[in-house]
């Protein structure tokens, strides 16, 4: 088969939502052995378009053509059978099930008698784990999985079946440095038995690495489609933002304030499974005016460290902490919340969002009493107290009315942060704020986390993204395994001393 | 609660099964056969068998296993029972039946009755007497799944229906209840706003088909009969309020089953398989020989 | 109008085709059904499963259920009957309180209330599923009400007491404007109100209402304790209807007013629907009972018919929702 | 043994716990609760619900909810009677179907299955919530009943067929011997088949599910086909037991085996909980019940102690229950 022919072509798709035209006439085409990068700002409609390909909606118009037939898929089991198999944006594992039983679902294998047979399920997904060097037990539960495994584990349920065409849709938002390596072995390997895939990723970094064909979706609309080749970063970014790339980010400097929060020896015993302490005897301060970058690989402790700070974890943490010399007992988020401290969850779906509200009343919810006239919330007030934010993030909604559910997973982001700075915080704790952000709106969010420094906030920024630390943060905290193994000013953070501190066999030897 | 002394040490046991204590009439039923038991030295356990005969089956096989000397039934199905009763006769625990029939005849040791159909034969005559030949009227059905609610229904028409100008515009199910009965009548108000009698399967629907009545100011024109004998509805017999009712007597069955128990313990064997307990229709005329669930002494 | 104005609206308004449909077909079919006084009547009987309804559906958006608002309307009666005739005998002393109507009424409120601030207790505090909360309420109330009763109603309660059910004001019955009001004070609580708006969070994401620094605990126990005071009312209005408590009152009510509301369009995985769908459901519940009945439909048939009509009410509403799955 | 089994061996352990607290305190309490005869009385009477309860089980944990079992049980019960004693008529001619007892068995779990593949039409095709579409059917297999019964009880069904409900096989009761293999059975199903894992999957997150390519339409049909199926299994042993179809048997039993899947630790939200522990759940009651009965407890007083026990025995079971929130 000659190398120039798409094993699966899409041409002329549209498809509309309440309010949203999402894709408006959108062709896509998939190669063996070669990926097509699928890039595009937030809400361009990237998931969009993989989820019509996969089956998950029929498109309103356009033609799909598997090996030059066309082909309807009803349903994604449709899409399946013919070898097209995705992993979407959100985990969608069942939580309650084995990790054997999610990477097989649908596909157990079974003993004579009919049953599943369990031996041969763990030793598959063991094999499975094992390509993806993820080292969980095969019957462990999935609910107990960090996101990150759980996101492995996604992966390992797309590998193993048997496909032609594999899309990714964002696979790499909360993996670590190693477990991206490991998926990128895999994807070459895949690439090098026929495989055709399309990745969908904000980190253009990536595509050097494994990319052939890009594709760049703006408005529910290709602009452009080339091999990776003959583009530059700038025009890539140029193409999905319609606009000339603007400066890189440049953090202004500002002399940090008083100091803010205090908190000593911070300590989360864990719950039995995995390390004793998740958090480990953790001090911190953070002054006015300053952004505190945490950083750690995944599993360091760094969520639970900031959901300490927030009160989520009161019946267990132990430690003190001082807002303003002040010293607090957050008994509970609410109270963090009256002593002026805001949190963006990493999980948003799981923690950040109320999915059947709306875009308005998802941004109001932390400061419903500023929209309240005469005991009642007025509709009014309440845009006109989240408009501002909205406008300012940018964020891409038909109106304030649309379910947040609809949203695209970068816009919901920003939604979270509105809701948080129309408290007018003094404290701001982000974790992973920018993962699956586009590009722009990654500037923007930099821009707006400097802007929030230099008006006296302080801000707690948690980040997997070495550059992204090194960016932002005036002071740099290094996590391991629960505990500090460092911190480094603004000027003697290098990314090799950092990420020396990071490594759990390395980092006794730093400081 | 009425606290009971505790039984002396080694009392026999007697079980009192009841098919409801969701109905004060069974409820007077129940505590009076409980109350003349332990008088004679019982110890007494009531068994609540919540209209259903599966629960009902569930408390036979407690209390044979458990070794009771005696069963003061009421039961929730004259068909459905049988064969608890079977399986208690079987076990050597006499059963006496006490308000309500079951149908074999060789399983209970004995069965005080109150006669639901013959009781709503004399009503449905007092009926035409009060009525008159022509008219129209409304039934309201207790539980439509229940033996008596049809006894009573067939007894009741036996007599009104060979009076071809008493016409029934309406039969309901307000299941014996008194708030049901009140708003199924109000919607059929609507339709025959000129109704002149409703007759109902038991007292608390009467009350409530009143209730109707009294809200749409047509207490006057509209005769409300019912069955039972209970308390409020004697007292709404004698104010004029409700035309008549039907006495039953649970206290002299639910007496008269206990005594029996007692006698059948102390070894006497000769008891008649059925013993009906004469029904009473009770009008504005006689209303004063009756309350408390009975005659007055 | 925005989409999801629209939409709503859209919902609503299948929600009112099947109650139009019903009311139409009713007129044809009996020249009695649409008549002030059967109007008047149809309202009346709603009045009670729509306090509960009421209550419920605070229940169901915050993510709950209440199997015991039958049971506490029962007590809640019992106790206002019984304080009104008998009075409350102190124990250990020989002291006899006196209550006036409206010393019983506020009691059977506060009776209300404070069984349903035991179920928020128990679902907050000890962390019970909400179903077994209150169905162990459910347990106790009925048994209470027992106890208190002896199995006996308690009538004879007085004309003063007796206006709350059979009362008429300015030509509508009492019920009918405790309803009416109750519906309005609700429809502003859930929509225009911090407390509203905070029960739709906590129905929506728990998780997420927690961690925006909401008061998930006093939020749930409050909608218990709200939806015990609403089951104490409608014990009130049953109580003084019939001018009798009856031990068993409420029977089987739970399941009637939770269909109310889910046939009104509240999801009963929380945090979505809202009051106003709540009166179509009684509406529409309430137009069939009334329908049956005046069409003289045998009682056996008019079980079938009823849950045909619910099935086709639902089905109707069914037809084209988008945004089926978004979690 | 892996952190999965530690801690679901100690939830069980903790059902088990409510189980024998409760079993030791009646022991002392009552000589006649330890017998033998009173255990196979307990397990007898438990067979009932824990039928219902096991096909709530699957029903619950594929998400949805089945208000129907006890009118289907009472449906199948009286068919088969019904065809039994009387054959069944065919229509526009004048043959008459006569039926043997197994044809008759068969019938009635036909007829529940039929009635239960109908709920899991509407609930997939027609896309009604399980809530009201079983509640629909609640109603119309109550009417359905009525109609077939006339409001009488069907009696007189021969030795052969009171064999389901009263026999004996080796010194164990027929409803024993029906229920252990049942149970015995759909515990193998729901733990070893794909059907059983697909069925946590489709409760555990419908989405994925379909995402996954599950069948999840066609695995809900099945789970309310079986839920059905199995309500027609205990309509003949409550038929047979009573030697008796009842038109209104089975009254209220859904709520009864709801409340033993929930007591049984299976979570209401669905893909949570198992076979096992609803077989604890409805031990749990069926001990408390006979308990009650042994030590003589008034009847309103076993309401609120029945109530009090539900809580706690449920209270037990969350104390420090890790991972609650998983979704
Ligand atoms: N189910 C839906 N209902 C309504 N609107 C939707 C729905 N799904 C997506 N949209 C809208 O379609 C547009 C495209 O969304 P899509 O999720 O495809 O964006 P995306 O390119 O994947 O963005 P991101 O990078 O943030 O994931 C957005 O405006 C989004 O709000
Ligand atoms: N569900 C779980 N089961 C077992 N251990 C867990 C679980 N969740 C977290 N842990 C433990 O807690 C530690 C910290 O995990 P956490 O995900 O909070 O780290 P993090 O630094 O915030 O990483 P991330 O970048 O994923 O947010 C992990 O090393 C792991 O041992
Ligand atoms: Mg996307
Ligand atoms: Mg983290």
């Amino acid at each position: 088969m000659d190398a120039r022919d798409a094993i699966l072509e899409a041409t002329g798709i549209e498809k509309s939502f309440p309010g949203v035209r999402a894709l408006d006439g959108v062709g896509l085409r998939v190669r063996p052995g070669r990926l097509v990068a699928l890039l595009g700002e937030n809400g361009a409609g990237k998931s969009t378009l993989m989820n019509v390909l996969s089956g998950v909606f029929p498109p309103d118009a356009g033609t799909i053509r598997l090996d030059g037939r066309e082909v309807r898929f009803a349903n994604p089991r449709e899409a399946q059978a013919h070898g097209v198999g995705i992993v979407h944006q959100e985990l969608n594992l069942v939580p309650h099930l084995s990790v054997a039983e999610n990477v097989h679902l649908g596909r157990e294998p079974r003993t004579r008698l009919g049953l599943i047979d369990y031996e041969k399920l763990h030793a598959d997904t063991t094999a499975v784990l094992g390509r993806l060097d993820l080292h969980v037990a095969p019957d462990a539960l999935v609910a107990d999985l960090r996101v990150g495994q759980q996101q492995l584990v996604e992966i390992a349920r797309a590998v193993s079946a048997e496909v032609r065409v594999l899309v990714l849709d964002e696979p790499t938002s909360s993996l670590s440095a190693h477990e991206v390596d490991v998926l990128f072995g895999v994807i070459q390997d895949l690439k090098r038995r026929g495989v055709g895939v399309v990745y969908i990723t904000h980190k253009l970094e990536e595509l050097a690495r494994i990319g052939d064909d890009v594709t760049v979706m703006r408005d529910g609309r290709v602009v452009g489609e080339a091999p990776l080749a003959e583009l530059t970063r700038e025009e890539i970014v140029r193409l999905m933002a319609g606009r000339e790339a603007k400066e890189i980010f440049q953090k202004s400097t500002v002399a940090p304030g008083g100091e803010l929060l205090r908190a000593e020896n911070i300590s989360l015993p864990g719950d039995g499974v995995g390390r004793p302490l998740l958090v480990d005897r953790v001090s911190l301060s953070l002054r006015r005016g300053e952004v505190l970058g945490i950083f750690g690989l995944v599993g360091a402790g760094r969520t639970e460290l900031l959901e300490t700070l927030f009160g989520v974890h009161s019946d267990r943490a132990t430690g003190r902490v001082a807002v303003d010399g002040r010293p607090v007992g957050f008994k509970s988020p609410r109270d963090a919340v009256a002593a002026g401290l805001a949190f963006a969850p990493e999980d948003r779906k799981r923690d950040g969002l109320v999915l059947t509200m709306s875009v308005a009343a998802n941004a109001s919810l932390a400061s419903l009493d500023r929209t309240v006239r005469g005991g009642l919330v007025s509709a009014g007030r309440e845009a006109a107290h989240v408009t501002p934010y909205i406008e300012r993030f940018r964020v891409k909604t038909p109106s304030l009315a649309q379910l947040i559910v609809n949203l695209s997973g970068g816009n919901q982001q920003k939604v979270i942060l509105a809701k948080w700075l129309a408290t007018a915080p003094k404290i701001l704790l982000l974790d992973e704020p920018t993962r699956g952000i586009d590009v722009n709106a990654k500037r923007e969010i930099y821009a707006f986390i400097d802007e929030l420094a230099r008006t006296g906030l302080g801000l707690i920024v948690v980040s997997s993204e070495l550059p992204e630390i090194l960016a932002l943060a005036d002071r740099v905290l290094v996590m391991c395994e629960g505990r500090k193994t460092a911190e480094f000013a603004r000027a003697d953070a290098t990314p090799e001393r950092v990420l020396h501190a990071a490594l759990p066999d390395l980092a006794a030897l730093a400081s | 609660g009425k606290s009971a002394a505790p039984a002396a040490t080694g009392a026999k046991r007697v079980a009192v099964v009841v098919s409801t204590l969701n109905n004060p009439w069974f409820v007077v039923l129940a505590d009076t056969a409980r109350d003349r038991a332990k008088e004679l030295g019982y110890e007494v356990t009531v068994f609540d068998s919540q209209n259903d005969p599966a629960k009902e089956s569930t408390h036979f096989d407690n209390l044979i296993s458990s070794g009771y000397s005696a069963v003061l039934f009421n039961c929730t199905d004259a068909q459905g029972s049988v064969a608890n009763v079977r399986r208690a006769k079987a076990a050597g625990i006499p059963v006496f039946c006490m308000d309500r029939e079951i149908t074999a005849n060789d399983a209970a040791t004995a069965q005080i009755l109150s006669d639901n159909y013959s009781g709503c034969v004399a009503l449905g005559q007092y009926f035409v007497e009060q009525v008159g030949e022509t008219g129209s009227y409304v039934e309201l059905l207790g539980i439509v799944a229940d033996t008596n609610t049809w006894n009573r229904s067939k007894g009741f028409h036996s007599v009104v229906d060979r009076y071809p100008g008493l016409k029934m515009v309406a039969q309901q199910s307000a299941e014996f209840d008194r708030t049901k009965a009140l708003e199924v009548l109000e919607a059929i108000l609507q339709a025959h706003p000129d109704i002149n009698a409703v007759f109902c399967g038991n007292d608390a629907m009467a009350m409530g088909a009143y209730q109707a009545l009294l809200a749409a100011k047509k207490a006057d024109q509209v005769k409300v009969f019912g069955f039972d004998g209970a308390d409020d509805v004697v007292k709404s017999v004698a104010e004029g309020k409700i035309v008549a009712t039907v006495m039953q007597f649970p206290k002299t069955m639910a007496r008269t089953v206990a005594e029996y128990a007692d006698r059948y313990i102390k070894g006497e064997r000769n008891f008649p398989q059925r013993v009906p307990v004469a029904v009473e229709l009770v009008d504005k005329q006689n209303v004063a020989k009756f309350g408390d669930y009975g005659r007055k002494p | 109008m925005s989409a999801k104005n629209i939409s709503t609206v859209f919902a609503r308004f299948r929600s009112l085709l099947a109650l139009a449909l019903m009311i139409g077909a009713l007129s044809l079919l009996s020249e009695h059904f649409l008549t002030a006084d059967n109007g008047w009547n149809i309202l009346r009987q709603i009045s009670v499963n729509l306090c509960l309804s009421i209550g419920m559906t605070l229940v169901i958006l915050s993510g709950g259920i209440d199997l015991s608002v039958g049971a506490i309307l029962a007590l809640a009666g019992a106790m206002a009957a019984g304080l009104l005739k008998q009075g409350l005998a102190l124990p250990g002393s020989s002291l006899l309180l006196q209550f006036t109507t409206s010393g019983a009424i506020l009691a059977a409120v506060i009776v209300g209330a404070a069984m349903g601030w035991c179920n928020g207790v128990a679902i907050t505090r000890f962390q019970l599923p909400p179903f077994v909360a209150t169905l162990g309420m459910f347990s106790i109330a009925r048994g209470l009400t027992m106890l208190w009763t002896g199995g006996f109603p308690i009538t004879g309660l007085g004309d003063q007491f007796g206006f709350v059910g059979t009362g008429f004001v300015l030509g509508a019955p009492m019920p009918v404007w405790i309803m009416t009001a109750l519906v309005a004070v609700f429809m502003v609580v859930t929509r225009r109100t911090r407390f509203g708006r905070h029960l739709y969070a906590v129905g929506g994401n728990e998780r997420a209402a927690r961690l925006t620094g909401l008061h998930v605990g006093r939020i749930k126990v409050a909608v218990y304790t709200l939806a015990g005071a609403l089951s104490g009312v409608a014990g009130l209005i049953v109580t003084a209807r019939l001018d009798s408590a009856q031990p068993n009152a409420g029977l089987g009510y739970e399941l009637d007013s939770i269909a109310a509301v889910v046939i009104g369009g509240t999801s009963l995985s929380g945090g979505r629907g809202s009051v106003g769908g709540t009166v179509l459901g009684c509406l529409i519940i309430g137009v069939l009972n009334n329908g049956l009945f005046l069409l003289n439909v045998s009682p056996f048939w008019q079980q079938v018919i009823k849950g045909l009509v619910i099935l086709l009410a639902v089905a109707i509403d069914k037809v084209n929702v988008r945004q089926r799955d978004s979690s």
